[in-house]
């Protein structure tokens, strides 16, 4: 279990490599792995963004979300699981989240991968502020809904 | 003996340029909750219905009592992922 | 969209990688990639397996994989898809099988990915026979539930 | 003018070592569906209640008109994933 706040950006195919390569003790446990990985659009409500900046509660975040994956892990039986979330200046088609569980049968690791990322966008202490191409800014006021 | 305020994202907009304020509650012995704290920090800005409240980085409602020492956090509803 | 039936081991995040790096045309529009990885794991219904054999029915099983693709990409409006299955002979810890789908907002990219998923392991015309530790072997009956 | 008819994973076992067969429908003339093909084909072996049929690749039942160049396929419940 393991949470990573990342100011520089972020490679989710590598991340999940390099993870997964350090977790030798699961090889043949695991039958089920569930990833999902968020990417900052060009877009957000009708307007065209340039950049992001993604603001943290630095301390409660990091808490908040390991909170979540253990609480998730007991519940799902998860062996492992894996959240990298970028802060910081972010560019288009930088990924922002990525969220990755491992079980031994699909159905937890897709209903534990879903109910972490639910948590994360609707508990987890981050802001965005988008740089619209027009030069105004403005604080992201919701997330869409997930189900 | 004192209380450590922080405010972030549209929040800190609101209140002004300082997001952290050092609140000393022995010289302010009216302080009993967070909505004290509110009052005390925010130049009579009123607080927005949604804002969420966290006291040593746990989410609590505004009628949380505080003590010495505690961190009290103010923002607006979160939007990372 | 994309369907593969591979007889050789496939490494599901550097498959992912390359994908990704081929649909530039899609940058800036997707917010949300979701995947599903199924792993052979060394153990099933109690007893170790040491290996296993997976067959499919050439033709039917492309057909129906990019059936199930093209309805899905319709019906949660799917940016990509990508669907990697292995067949033949197959190790303990090989990934079996990949459904990636990339989507502008995330619950279309959860419920797509699930959906493909669940469609692919009840109806996709592949068949395993799991060799037992003990040197006998036999055909798999039913997959585990889903939902 | 024949059908081509396959089995697979355990109902090729089941059948026996032939896992495709060629059945020429003129000669026998008796074939209509998907049933007739399997009786014609199996030896009396009495087909198990779970067994999947495909038409040119496209699920079916028992009950489905076969014609000249069909390609009729008899599996077990699938195990992929």
């Amino acid at each position: 279990m393991k949470v990573i706040i990342d100011s520089e950006a972020f490679d989710p195919w590598k991340s999940l490599n390099d993870y997964q390569k350090n977790m030798p003790q699961l090889n043949g446990l695991y039958g089920a792995t569930a990833v999902f990985v968020g990417t900052m659009r060009d877009f957000n409500e009708g307007d065209n963004v340039s950049e992001m900046f993604l603001e943290h509660y630095p301390g409660m975040t990091e808490r908040h979300l390991e909170k979540i994956c253990q609480q998730t892990a007991d519940e799902y039986q998860l062996l492992e699981s894996l959240v990298i979330h970028r802060v910081g200046i972010i560019q288009t088609n930088d990924p922002i989240v990525l969220v990755a569980v491992w079980t031994t049968h699909r159905k937890q690791a897709f209903e534990a991968c879903r109910e972490i990322m639910e948590d994360l966008k609707s508990k987890a202490p981050f802001w965005k502020k988008e740089q619209l191409n027009n030069g105004q800014n403005r604080w992201v006021e919701k997330n869409t809904k997930g189900y | 003996m004192s209380i450590e305020v922080k405010f972030f994202a549209s929040m800190r907009d609101l209140i002004g340029e300082d997001c952290e304020i050092q609140v000393d509650i022995i010289e302010q012995q009216s302080i009993k909750n967070v909505d004290d704290i509110w009052n005390f920090c925010a130049n009579g800005k009123k607080r927005p219905n949604n804002v969420l409240i966290a006291v040593n980085m746990d989410y609590v409602d505004g009628k949380a009592h505080i003590k010495d020492g505690d961190e009290v956090a103010f923002f607006p509803p979160v939007t990372g992922g």
